[in-house]
């Protein structure tokens, strides 16, 4: 019952999703919306500005460091939850 | 609203029609399945699937990766940003598998089953 | 700090082939860092590849002194030591940029180079640190329940 | 001087709260401490009825929430009954509790409940009104489950939901008035001036009216009131005859006279489908009270059918039948008041509940009785007794709206009246043949000189009716 | 550019880096002090950007050096600033509460822990609130879902395991919608920064209005899953029942606000009204929070255990938020805002008063709290005053939350709903005061208790009593505080 029930949700939301991107601007199109000037400007002075080859490291450390300060975070909170279940008290 | 839909698009998308598949199938591994750990592999599925989703963003046919090593014009390159979020939603996505299944192996300590029905069954209280 | 119930006995094998291919291991960690702004990966990539080593090496040589010196006091240290130095470094850079301030600023050096990207490589750096020590933590507890 | 009407809001609480401070040396101390507190409070309430300046902001949260003193005829009126009934009750309750135990809670909650009706009596809009009938009902609760025992909890239980969901629909209907007028506060002849009478009005209307007899006990929303009759008899007195019920009905006068006004109530041609319900209430209150064995549940019923005059009266909506409205609003709480004092002192004396077991009672208790046939007769009806003036009023009222049918109510429900009152009577004197040998003597004093005043106060507004008719015929000329 | 611009950025950084700095050191003292005088320090900066925010209005602080559509950006209103003080009140209080109680739930090597967690939870809730990029926002949510997940388990019973494992499972069900429909937004517009996908939106309004339905439906589902909205709200109960008191306060009173807030300005500055007025989402939205006050009562009636009940109460006040933020008008809105704020005070002091009841007495179960109140009057009278500013009476907050909501239906001219709220403030009345009254009154359940021999000491009932306060303060003053989320509104969208 619960699979059927939840076979049924799954494909509702793939049909409904599949109408979206049926409309979704064509794949690999480079005058797709996601490619405007936010990239151009990474790819044109993502060197200059960051001073890394690199351009995704330019991006996560520089341009949304913040992203990846709050995803460092993650880990160290993943990492206390992890110790909190799992770390036997040896003195009790 | 956009009118008759064509399904020739959806082949033309056919990373993105392969990810939304891919969405669908982790979702009903996560839902149908009573084992914990199924329940955690259809998560990955589920966050795997909406990262090729969003990978496929960035692709531009014929474009490299963007590690400026030429003096090659910006058009050159995919764009980097789907990438660098993506980075960010591995390393979430690890962590809360890892919190999951520590929480699992847990369960499994306390309950002496994974399987989450027996353990709703079992109740508590 | 006692020894752990799980022991697996050594293997001849095993323990030749780890010390010939873990230091390359590292070895490969810490350039994948120290370039991760010139090349594909970065800190969490190397970091992965570390705590990768490690792992590999406790499961090889078990209880020998390295691991028996990775208390958990210690882990922690590093772990939050790094943590610390990169909020400070990041944060410094989000409050003087945010506030329009112009104050001084690592140089950002001549790009291509080792020593260049500003902030990025010792944040790099620490973010391998702190990837490397949590990754080889969830090992430790899933595998023994402790540290 | 305008928190001035704070303080007899305030003043009986701080006794309430005094009283588990103090260490009384004995009882009499409490009783010295308790009294005079009471009688202090009532010379408070009569400096705030005379004060100058009539009109006191105390608080303003926003232009709906605001809380608001006014001092007019109608709270004079209401807070000068209530404070001197508070007196004698207060007087009576001492023995009375001392045999029914937990005083020190019963006093508390008594003395809160003396403050808030004070503060309901004052509200000068409805929202302030609204507050003080929350209060009423959370400070009346313990009293009404005061014994503790399961029966008490449930009717409690009982006494709560009923009045909540009256609050609710309260609630409700101050909303819709308020998003048409914008202006809650209570002025003669009401805010509706310059507003055109639309369905969101009766609604709000009607909502309000049904909303407040929840506490004036109408039908079908009177269960309530003979369940809380397991409450200790000066409780049931004070909720009948002073405090709950007539809260309602002092609200039904606000809300019809001060809010809407009476020209905009006979706008609604709504008073029909009411007072179908109202005349309802008049004939089930009174036969359901012809056979009701225990004494205290034939006088709850009995209240319940009197309060069917009153609210009826005011849906009369004209000058006479305010009047007589408002004169049996003062006469019934007079006379019912008495009533259950008897009814406790016989409970007191000998613990007897029902009709059955008072056989013969008068030769023992000849002035409890005597007392008990006096008010009687007077809430029957009989000249020249006071329930005689209000019901000739009403009646009159009845007739300038050319409805002889409730005329012929009244005199079909005073009959019922003398039909479940009289047989009391006339079992505890005339008893035939004597069945076991009662020892018991009249009560103390201090719970038989209450019933004396109040016999007395009976008899006097019943001979020379004319100062107070003069004045609520004040209230009703400038409110019709 | 003035010093206070930065202070929402300073409050998160604080917080995390006390948070990393806790696991050094072991000892319980030192953990506490470091967690409570960082909670301080933000709360007062959170203070000074309100008292700043009031004065010049709302702006964006840039987080690094670079400007909206390349960098991450903060956009601080009334609202967020408002949100700010909230958050850091509750938490404070909630902290200092934990001082005295949560020893008696957890060994004494994961205390350390929690109080890490809750540093990281509180700052990354903040995260969330002031937040202007989507992404941003998602990696928030991530750890603050960790993080909640990771107070609900340090408390190491069988049932909390349980508990938060069903709660992580939805929450990263929850997050991956919502991961989705920034997939969605993202590739119409190439953006992730709000107002610019906003301007962006609307220059492409008419054409991909579906995939923007299908992007608002699966924020609205995955953001529900984790703020409780009604049919979703599976989760809540047994984590709000097992995890320890300070934790329920905490999850209650700020975690579900946090993503409504989130998902209030996904409505207004993303989209925005223009947009969402010409989609069904609005009304469906209200119609769920419409059933959520009814059924969250209903339920929470059916309910033996105290904090169970308490949580289904949750689901109804939830219920009311989404029913304003469903009318669609400023009003609801402004509305909704300010039951975020009764529920935040009211819920907080139910859970640590409730806490205390079980911590103390043990038991757990209404039915076994007859008399409570004669043991423990202080602890049932805080609870009582919080049941009742639920059910509505007059000079408490939740009597203004539930006249705004009422003032709201009828400017929408939707007067039918008022039944709605009514019923469910009544529904309230009907759950709260039978324990209210079986805690004070009733005879045999009073024999054999002694008065107060088992109450806390009031000194450590003062947190708890500071929140009641704030209950009675917004009771008695609620126009202020309306009148200035009135004002905030507009810089929403």
């Amino acid at each position: 019952m619960r699979k059927v029930f939840s076979v049924v949700l799954a494909l509702a939301l793939i049909v409904i999703l599949l109408f979206g991107v049926a409309d979704l601007p064509t794949f690999g199109n480079a005058e797709n919306p996601s490619n405007n000037e936010v990239s151009y400007r990474y790819l044109e002075e993502g060197v200059e500005e960051t001073g890394a080859v690199n351009v995704v490291a330019g991006i996560i450390l520089d341009y949304r460091a913040f992203d990846t300060f709050g995803e460092a975070t993650v880990l160290f909170t993943a990492l206390i939850t992890v110790i909190a279940v799992l770390r036997r008290d040896e003195d009790e | 609203m956009k009118g008759p839909y064509d399904m020739g698009h959806l082949i033309a998308n056919y990373y993105e029609t392969g990810a939304i598949i891919l969405f669908g199938v982790g979702f009903v591994t996560l839902l149908a399945h009573g084992n914990l750990i199924k329940k955690i592999i259809g998560m990955n599925i589920m966050d795997t699937a909406v990262f090729l989703f969003f990978i496929a963003k960035g692709y531009i046919s014929g474009n490299e990766a963007p590690i400026i090593r030429s003096a090659k014009p910006a058009s050159g390159y995919v764009n980097p940003v789907p990438t660098a979020l993506m980075l960010t939603g591995i390393v979430i996505a690890v962590s809360i598998t890892a919190f999951a299944l520590s929480l699992t192996i847990r369960v499994y300590e306390k309950y002496g089953t994974v399987d989450l029905n027996e353990i709703i069954k079992m109740g508590g209280e | 700090m006692n020894k752990p119930a799980v022991e697996a006995e050594r293997s001849e094998i095993l323990t030749e082939v780890g010390k010939l291919i873990i230091p390359f291991i590292q070895v490969f960690a810490i350039y994948v860092i120290l370039n991760g702004h010139l090349s594909p990966g970065g800190g969490f990539a190397g970091g992965t590849i570390l705590g990768a080593s490690m792992i590999l090496h406790r499961l090889i040589f078990g209880w020998d002194n390295l691991i028996s010196r990775l208390t958990y006091d210690r882990v922690m240290k590093w772990m939050c030591a790094s943590l610390l130095i990169y909020g400070a470094l990041k944060g410094y850079s989000f409050l003087t940029g945010g506030m329009h301030l112009e104050v001084w600023d690592v140089p950002l050096g001549t790009p291509g180079k080792l020593l260049s990207g500003g902030f990025i490589l010792p944040l790099n750096i620490a973010v391998g640190i702190i990837v490397s020590i949590t990754v080889y933590v969830f090992f430790k507890l899933f595998y023994e329940g402790t540290i | 001087m305008k928190f001035l009407a704070l303080v007899p809001i305030v003043f009986p609480m701080a006794l309430a709260a005094g009283m588990h401070f103090i260490e009384f040396k004995n009882e009499k101390h409490r009783r010295a401490y308790l009294f005079g507190g009471v009688f202090l409070n009532f010379i408070f309430a009569m400096m705030v009825l005379s004060t100058a300046q009539p009109e006191m902001h105390i608080l303003k949260i926003n232009d709906f929430m605001e809380i608001y003193f006014k001092v007019d005829g109608m709270s004079k009126l209401f807070l000068a009954m209530t404070s001197v009934l508070w007196i004698f009750t207060t007087a009576y309750s001492f023995d009375y509790m001392n045999h029914e135990g937990k005083e020190q809670k019963f006093f508390t909650y008594f003395l809160v409940t003396a403050g808030v009706i004070v503060g309901i009596s004052l509200a000068g809009n409805i929202f302030t009104f609204y507050i003080f009938y929350e209060f009423l009902t959370l400070s009346t609760f313990p009293l009404v489950i005061h014994t503790g025992t399961r029966e008490a909890l449930a009717s409690g239980k009982k006494y709560l939901i009923y009045s909540f969901s009256g609050a609710t629909l309260v609630l409700l209907g101050m909303i819709l008035l308020f998003s048409v007028t914008g202006n809650l506060e209570f002025m003669p002849g009401g805010v509706l001036q310059g507003f055109a009478i639309g369905k969101r009005l009766t609604a709000a209307y009607v909502i309000l009216f049904l909303g407040f007899s929840v506490k004036a006990a109408m039908v079908p929303f009177h269960s309530w009131l003979p369940a809380a009759m397991v409450a200790p008899t000066p409780v049931s007195a004070l909720l009948h005859a002073v405090a709950v019920v007539k809260s309602g009905i002092f609200a039904l006068v606000r809300t019809t006279f001060y809010l809407f006004g009476a020209e905009a109530v006979k706008a609604m041609h709504v008073r029909g489908y009411l007072s179908i319900l109202i005349v309802l209430t008049i004939l089930m209150g009174s036969f359901v009270a012809l056979h009701q064995e225990n004494l205290k549940k034939r006088l709850a019923y009995s209240t319940i059918s009197q309060l069917g005059y009153i609210m009826l009266g005011i849906l009369l909506l004209n000058e006479d039948g305010l009047t007589g409205a408002l004169l049996h609003l003062i006469n019934h709480a007079v006379i019912k008041i008495t009533l259950f004092f008897c009814v406790g002192i016989i409970m007191y004396r000998t613990g007897y509940k029902t009709i059955g077991e008072i056989r013969g009672i008068g030769k023992k208790m000849p002035i409890t009785m005597g007392c008990f046939s006096i008010a009687s007769i007077s809430l029957i009806g009989l000249p020249p007794s006071n329930g005689f003036v209000s019901k000739w009023y009403l009646a009159m009222g009845g007739l300038q709206e050319n409805r002889a049918i409730f005329v012929v109510i009244l005199l079909v429900s005073a009959i019922l009246t003398a039909g479940y009152l009289l047989p009391i009577v006339v079992t505890a004197f005339f008893p035939g043949e004597m069945e076991r040998e009662l020892v018991n003597k009249e009560p103390p004093l201090m719970m038989l000189v209450p019933v004396l005043m109040l016999t007395g106060i009976t008899v006097v507004f019943g001979l020379f009716p004319n100062y107070i008719l003069h004045f609520i015929q004040n209230i009703s000329r400038s409110l019709i | 550019m003035a010093v206070y611009n930065s202070y929402p950025l300073v409050i998160i950084l604080v917080l995390f880096i006390s948070a990393f700095a806790i696991p050094i050191f072991k000892s319980i003292k030192a953990a506490r002090t470091i967690g409570i005088s960082a909670a301080g320090i933000s709360f007062v900066l959170s203070i000074l950007t309100l008292m700043g925010v009031k004065e010049n209005g709302a702006y964006y602080f840039r987080v690094g050096h670079y400007d909206a559509p390349w960098g991450i950006e903060f956009h601080i209103g009334i609202i967020e600033g408002l949100m700010g003080v909230l958050f850091m009140t509750v938490s404070l209080a909630v902290l200092w509460f934990s001082i005295y109680s949560i020893d008696h739930d957890l060994s004494k090597k994961k205390v350390p822990l929690f109080y890490t967690l809750v540093n990281l939870l509180v700052g990354s809730l903040l995260g969330i609130v002031f937040s202007d990029d989507l992404f941003n926002c998602f990696v928030f949510i991530e750890i603050s879902s960790i993080a909640s997940c990771g107070i609900v388990v340090v408390k190491d019973k069988k049932e909390n395991i349980k508990a938060a494992l069903k709660y992580l499972i939805l929450s990263s069900l929850g997050s991956g919608l919502v991961l989705m429909g920034i997939a969605l937004v993202y590739s119409l517009t190439g953006h992730l920064n709000m107002p610019h996908i906003h301007e962006a939106l609307v220059s492409i309004y008419p054409e991909h209005s579906r995939n923007m339905l299908i992007a608002i439906g699966l924020f609205t589902v995955g953001l529900g899953v984790k703020s409780a909205m009604f049919p979703l709200h599976t989760w809540l109960p047994d984590a709000h029942t097992f995890a320890p008191a300070s934790s329920s306060a905490l999850l209650s009173a700020l975690v579900l606000k946090a993503y409504v807030i989130l998902y209030i300005k996904i409505i207004h500055r993303v989209f925005g009204m223009s947009i969402v007025g010409e989609l069904p989402v609005l009304n469906i939205v209200l119609l769920l929070g419409a059933v959520g006050m009814i059924a969250g009562s209903v339920l929470a009636i059916l309910q033996k255990n105290l904090k169970r009940m308490v949580a289904y109460s949750s689901v109804a006040q939830m219920g009311y938020v989404f029913f304003g933020i469903g009318l669609g008008t400023t009003m609801g809105l402004a509305a909704a805002i300010f039951q975020i704020f009764n529920h935040a005070f009211t819920k907080s002091a139910l859970f640590l008063s409730a806490g205390s009841i079980l911590e103390k007495t043990g038991k757990k179960n209404i039915s076994d709290l007859k008399g409570v109140g004669k043991e423990m009057p202080f602890t049932m009278a805080i609870f009582a005053i919080g049941g009742m500013s639920l059910v509505g009476i007059p000079l408490l907050s939740g009597f203004n939350s539930k006249w705004n909501f009422a003032v709201a239906v009828i400017e929408a001219h939707r007067v039918e709903l008022l039944a709605v709220v009514l019923i469910s403030s009544l529904l309230n009345a009907l759950y709260y005061f039978p324990i209210i009254i079986n805690g004070y009154f009733g005879e045999e359940s009073l024999e054999g208790k002694v008065y107060r021999n088992t109450e806390r000491p009031i000194k450590e009932l003062l947190p708890v009593i500071v929140l009641v306060l704030g209950v009675i303060y917004f009771g008695v003053s609620g126009g202020g505080l309306l009148s200035l989320i009135e004002a905030g509104i507009p810089a929403l969208n």
